[in-house]
């Protein structure tokens, strides 16, 4: 066990995901691209609410990231459409 | 040992919150911090009304919405001199022709101000963490897409 | 015979007076007008202190300013698509950190809301008859004269 | 007699020249050049109240104008600084 994430989804991911998050064991996820390789692999839900990773935003403890940033235990990160505030 | 005192840093007031806000007593707040204020921007947004919309629902990402908007308050109050800064944002549900959001820029000059106010709306709108869908007459409930223009206007500063 | 009726025009709201006014309230107002708004763009005008200045007098010629403002906020009308426009401005002697002016623009979208709120300060500062003098701790009192920089950013529009 | 016209004067100027204003007859005057030139010969004020004709607005009847604008019996004349309102 090499610790944990949190992973959380907002506004139409969190709909089609169907849940605001979760919290999951890190094991050999070194990148977010990593994390979200391995949650493609055991839900086919992702696929749906993931169909283009360009058009899906991510944070890393609540900073703007790349897919290829690094994730490390303890981490959230967290992916949502664009935003539309303001 | 810290640094010797030099001048005072603006710090800019920003809440995200349920209730509305009024604009008066945040302007009047602002002008307490500083005798140097020759103007003051500001920018509100509204839920606009029409086919058939009834309201606006905002959901956010509580945390890092506090320390996006921050950090932008605090990018504009050094790259236009400003002498006060106030960005106010709402969440919930919020009905047609309800205040969205208060940006105020204060300034000892109106340049200044003017572009600040402009600076903060134009990047906290595809910057800072919240996603509106919208409700209408007939049950329908849909999310809101980002704007092509709206990402124009954030990347041209 | 009257033209048939179209479309109602949207009319200004231009005050100038001696007491202070009540941005939140002049919101709402403005709010009430129209459900096409989507942002309100605006500008207070503030007297800014140090050097010793201890309040500002406005003189105005009565009459005409009310006529040039309410042509100005027409134009700004026509030019940016507002959906509401106000205008007031204090006259007589007000301290350091008073509020001179209020200027509120109120469009379906923000680009033109906050371009109509820089057109309309920058055209009344020179093209309204306005004079201020500033009165010091010292008892010094003088007028004060028009900045070129004024005079450009008008002309620029 | 010609009829009349009324001259305001505003600000600075108004301080120099020691008045707001005053009804004046019309006589032979046709223009905002011809009014401020019999001033000028009948009140030595009016040199230093108006040393450079060109930093000195003029209004007729509540509309900016130019110093060869046409004045007429009734019209409102008014002198005043640039303004420096807002």
């Amino acid at each position: 066990m090499s610790g944990a994430v949190t992973v959380l989804y907002f506004a139409a991911l969190r709909e089609q995901i169907g849940r605001a998050g979760e919290v999951m064991p890190l094991d050999n996820i070194r990148t977010v691209s990593g994390l979200l390789a391995g949650k493609r692999k055991n839900d086919p839900v992702f696929d749906k609410a993931f169909p283009e990773a360009g058009i899906i935003r991510v944070a890393v403890n609540r900073v703007l990231a790349d897919f290829d940033a690094p994730v490390k235990a303890g981490d959230e990160v967290a992916f949502f459409p664009p935003m539309t505030g303001g | 040992m810290a640094a010797p005192y030099r001048k005072m840093a603006v710090a800019p007031r920003v809440v995200v919150q349920n209730d509305s806000f009024d604009v008066g007593e945040e302007i009047s707040r602002l002008l307490q911090t500083s005798e140097q204020t020759g103007g003051i921007g500001s920018f509100v947004g509204v839920v606009r009304g029409g086919d058939g919309l009834v309201a606006l629902s905002l959901e956010h990402y509580p945390g890092m919405c506090e320390q996006v908007i921050t950090g932008l308050a605090c990018e504009a109050i050094g790259r236009f001199k400003l002498s006060g800064c106030t960005v106010i944002h709402r969440v919930g549900r919020l009905l047609v022709a309800e205040p969205i959001v208060l940006i105020l820029a204060a300034a000892p000059h109106r340049a200044d101000a003017l572009e600040a106010t402009r600076f903060l709306i134009d990047r906290l709108k595809t910057g800072a963490p919240f996603w509106k869908s919208e409700e209408f007459a007939d049950g329908r409930r849909c999310w809101i897409e980002s704007r092509a223009e709206d990402e124009d206007a954030a990347s041209g500063w």
